[in-house]
């Protein structure tokens, strides 16, 4: 059951791997790269069950808190332009 | 001498060789740090996975397994990813003194500058 | 396995791709692959680091290195031949160096005969710590982490020495 | 992007976790996988996002410079120090049985310190190398 | 109040996440959370949107439905992706939102977002940008059954 | 029971992984970037819910089943937010959606 899940998400894995190569523009690469990380954590998850060693889910969690915050990272930077700082464009705090 | 058996050494060694040639062909600054990184990582999985036995489980012990697989490269690469990315940050910073000093941070335009400026002198 | 080949093809669209921005991203996608393949390694500990570090740190880090650079590559390659003649030459004599390697997961190679045994079993009676990872890392090979720490502690100097001074400056 | 309300909230849900998260898996190295290089990465990773979120003068209202920078010299302090005591209490350097009664019990705390150093030392420069890389393109657009 | 309330539910996170009840690790996660919630409060997180307790009761009650809708969605999204002619006709819909505070609006935002067929491009206190697969997914958002659902569920005082 | 839990765990992670492979077959064959991400959010939420809940089944009542239902809420809570940043930010840059013929794309 498990190796029939993880062979689902190797497809998805690899699927989006091609949106990643052939993406036109960076945000195509984005959502790709996004998508990558989800589908890392749950195949985390899934070998996790798979070896029969479920106390790794919390490498799934540091999965998926990092995947956030490296694309608002990547986000941040292309919203402001070129120039764009993590710390510019910020109202001062209420 | 299996295909299987030496498979993983072989992706390794690729992994090696495209960060090298990124290193050695790309005059990019950046880009040399990040093929440097890829050559970085080959390494990691060169000592990791020959430590991996199939069947084993991780090195966490727990009583109802037997096997596992070989805790000594995890350690030693467990330190290098973090000296890495410290080294990481340290090589941007010279790239970053360099942009503001030479303006670019292509190798062929900052030796062209070090070679116009040593015959003006 | 698997993982390992979409690495590779990951690594081939990193030497074709120009746009720094889009190397960028393809290195944080790399590290995710990078740390599932660690996790089928059996490796955790290692995971995790290059989870965190891959995926969040050195991203974010590359980023901010770029925004005071230039985004893209702009040269064309001029002379590609000869690297990428030393690089295969190199690559086949690693290949050729690889057959007297023992073969993947074999019980017998030296890796698995030295010391490891003593760790694994002496380690939760000595250290009373189930994670052989930490047990090493911090008690049996403590010289080395004591290394690592003060490595990372020198480059974190390192780079406040050579971005601090421009700031001085920019006051006066 | 404080303005950006969606991102406001969903930083503000989540770092408190995201810390607590890290402090979970410094304490847990343990037992799981984890540990102080881990724990460290992942706090530094919680303020960036902060800064992300915020803006740097705002994570630099929360964890001043001064702060961070004793953090590192403090982590690889504690290292040593655990080292120094382990001398004053009649072992070699880095000899962990000496710390208590139980040479066992030693090695736990030898180890849980020795984390915490890796842990401050780690997070302060990871912190540290982003105040400085994001801090200095302000500098250079000024000047 | 609320930091009270985030304390606890720190607490329990710990406790969940750790499994293991030492005493040991019962105070340093006592310790931990109570340090979490000093440094919270020194990032001025702790507050009505960042520790929303007003709302967890009714949040109760609205997320089964938005499952229940999001399954829904994702079926016809999917019959979508696999049929051969591809059929889709994309949208960009503006609609003013009912709701209030700020919270009320990320969980609508966010809402429109979970739901495969639309995905919300900007979202301010006055005015939702709604970008649709299909012209009915994209008129769907407008004064929808899910905005009433969420004012519901906000409850502002 | 345990028979009946099986097959129900069993169907949730084969319809989880099916979701997660059509999520991803639209990313490839969507025409434009905002079309691709209503694929993506397929993946995001039902194919990873489903499988979640797959495993979840198959824990059990213990504390593996909560960490993978904290593992669904942190996907509730982040997945919509970095879909929503990057739709913004893809049209803060000005990346023109594909629109449907009719539509006009200066009026909304």
């Amino acid at each position: 059951m498990f190796a029939a899940g993880a062979i689902a998400l190797l497809v998805a894995l690899a699927l989006a791997l091609v949106r990643a190569i052939l993406g036109p523009t960076v945000f195509d690469r984005l959502q790709a790269a996004n998508t990558i990380g989800t589908v890392a954590m749950l195949m985390l998850a899934v070998l996790g069950f798979l070896t029969g060693r479920p106390e790794f889910l919390d490498l799934a969690l540091v999965y998926g808190l990092l995947n956030v915050v490296g694309t608002i990272a990547v986000l941040k930077f292309f919203r402001h332009g070129d120039l764009g700082a993590p710390g510019e464009g910020v109202e001062p705090h209420p | 001498m299996s295909f299987t058996g030496h498979y993983t050494y072989w992706v390794t060694i690729f992994l090696m060789i495209a960060g090298l040639y990124i290193v050695i062909a790309r005059g990019n600054l950046v880009k040399k740090l990040i093929g440097l990184g890829i050559f970085q990582t080959s390494v990691y999985i060169l000592y990791i996975a020959p430590g991996k036995l199939i069947g084993g489980t991780a090195p966490i012990l727990a009583a109802s397994f037997h096997t596992y697989s070989n805790p000594l490269p995890h350690v030693l690469i467990l330190t290098a990813i973090v000296v890495g990315v410290a080294t990481l940050a340290l090589g941007l910073a010279i790239v970053v003194r360099i942009r503001e000093a030479y303006d670019s941070i292509e190798e062929d335009e900052i030796l062209e500058i070090d070679r116009s400026e040593g015959e003006a002198q | 396995m698997t993982l390992l080949t979409m690495m590779a093809v990951v690594t081939v669209a990193i030497v074709v791709q120009r746009n720094l921005f889009a190397v960028v991203v393809f290195g944080s996608i790399y590290s995710f692959l990078m740390a599932t393949a660690l996790v089928a390694l059996d490796a955790v500990d290692v995971a995790m680091t290059e989870a965190s570090v891959g995926a969040g740190m050195s991203t974010v880090l590359l980023l901010t290195a770029l925004n005071l650079t230039r985004g893209d590559e702009v040269k064309p390659l001029r002379r590609p031949l000869l690297p990428l003649f030393v690089a295969i030459v190199i690559g086949a004599a690693l290949v050729y160096g690889t057959f007297g390697l023992p073969a993947f997961s074999d019980p017998q190679a030296a890796i698995h005969l030295h010391v490891v045994p003593r760790y694994l079993v002496d380690s939760l009676r000595e250290t009373g710590v189930p994670n052989v990872v930490t047990s090493v890392l911090a008690s049996y090979r403590g010289y080395d982490t004591l290394g690592e720490t003060t490595v990372v502690f020198t480059a974190g100097a390192g780079v406040i020495a050579l971005l601090r001074r421009r700031r001085g400056k920019a006051k006066q | 992007m404080t303005r950006d309300l969606v991102l406001r909230v969903l930083g503000k849900v989540l770092i408190p976790f995201v810390l607590l998260f890290a402090l979970y898996v410094q304490f847990h190295g343990d037992f799981g996988p984890g540990g102080g290089f881990q724990a460290g990465v992942i706090t530094a990773a919680a303020v960036i996002f902060y800064a992300i979120i915020f803006g740097l003068p705002a994570a630099r209202r929360f964890a001043p410079d001064r702060l961070v920078e004793s953090m590192i010299a403090a982590g690889v302090l504690i290292y040593g120090g655990v080292g120094v005591f382990g001398i004053l209490m009649g072992g070699n350097y880095l000899d962990y049985f000496v710390l208590a009664h139980d040479t066992v019990h030693g090695q736990e705390r030898g180890i849980f310190w020795v984390e915490v150093g890796v842990a401050f030392t780690v997070s302060g420069v990871m912190t540290k190398v982003f105040y400085q890389f994001a801090e200095r393109r302000r500098v250079v657009d000024e000047a | 109040m609320h930091l009270a309330s985030l304390g606890i539910v720190l607490y329990a996170f710990w406790l969940l996440l750790s499994g293991y009840f030492e005493p040991f690790l019962l105070a340093a996660g006592a310790g931990s959370a109570l340090a979490v919630v000093l440094l919270s409060r020194r990032m001025h997180i702790v507050d009505r949107e960042g520790h929303p307790i007003q709302m967890i009761a009714s949040v109760l009650l609205y997320w089964p439905w938005l499952i229940k809708e999001i399954f829904k969605c994702a079926w016809d999204v999917s019959r979508i992706i696999l049929s051969p002619s591809l059929p889709i006709s994309p949208v960009l819909v503006r609609f003013k939102p009912t709701q209030k505070s700020q919270v009320g609006l990320t969980t609508h935002a966010n809402s429109i977002t979970l739901t495969p067929g639309t995905i919300t491009v900007e979202a301010t206190q006055d005015e939702f940008l709604v970008h649709g697969l299909t012209r009915t997914a994209g008129a769907g958002v407008i004064d929808s059954e899910m905005d009433q659902r969420v004012s519901k569920v906000e409850g502002y005082r | 029971m345990s028979m009946a839990l099986d097959i129900l765990s069993w169907f949730c992670m084969l319809a989880g992984g099916v979701f997660c492979a059509i999520g991803a077959f639209g990313l490839v064959r969507m025409p434009d970037f905002y079309t691709r991400m209503h694929a993506a959010s397929i993946t995001d939420t039902v194919g990873a819910w489903l499988l979640l809940l797959g495993m979840i089944l198959q824990a059990g009542l213990t504390l593996i089943a909560v960490k993978l239902l904290m593992i669904a809420l942190l996907l509730l809570f982040t997945s919509p937010t970095a879909t929503h940043a990057l739709a913004k930010a893809a049209r803060a840059r000005g990346l023109q959606p594909l629109l449907a013929p009719g539509e006009d794309p200066s009026k909304p």
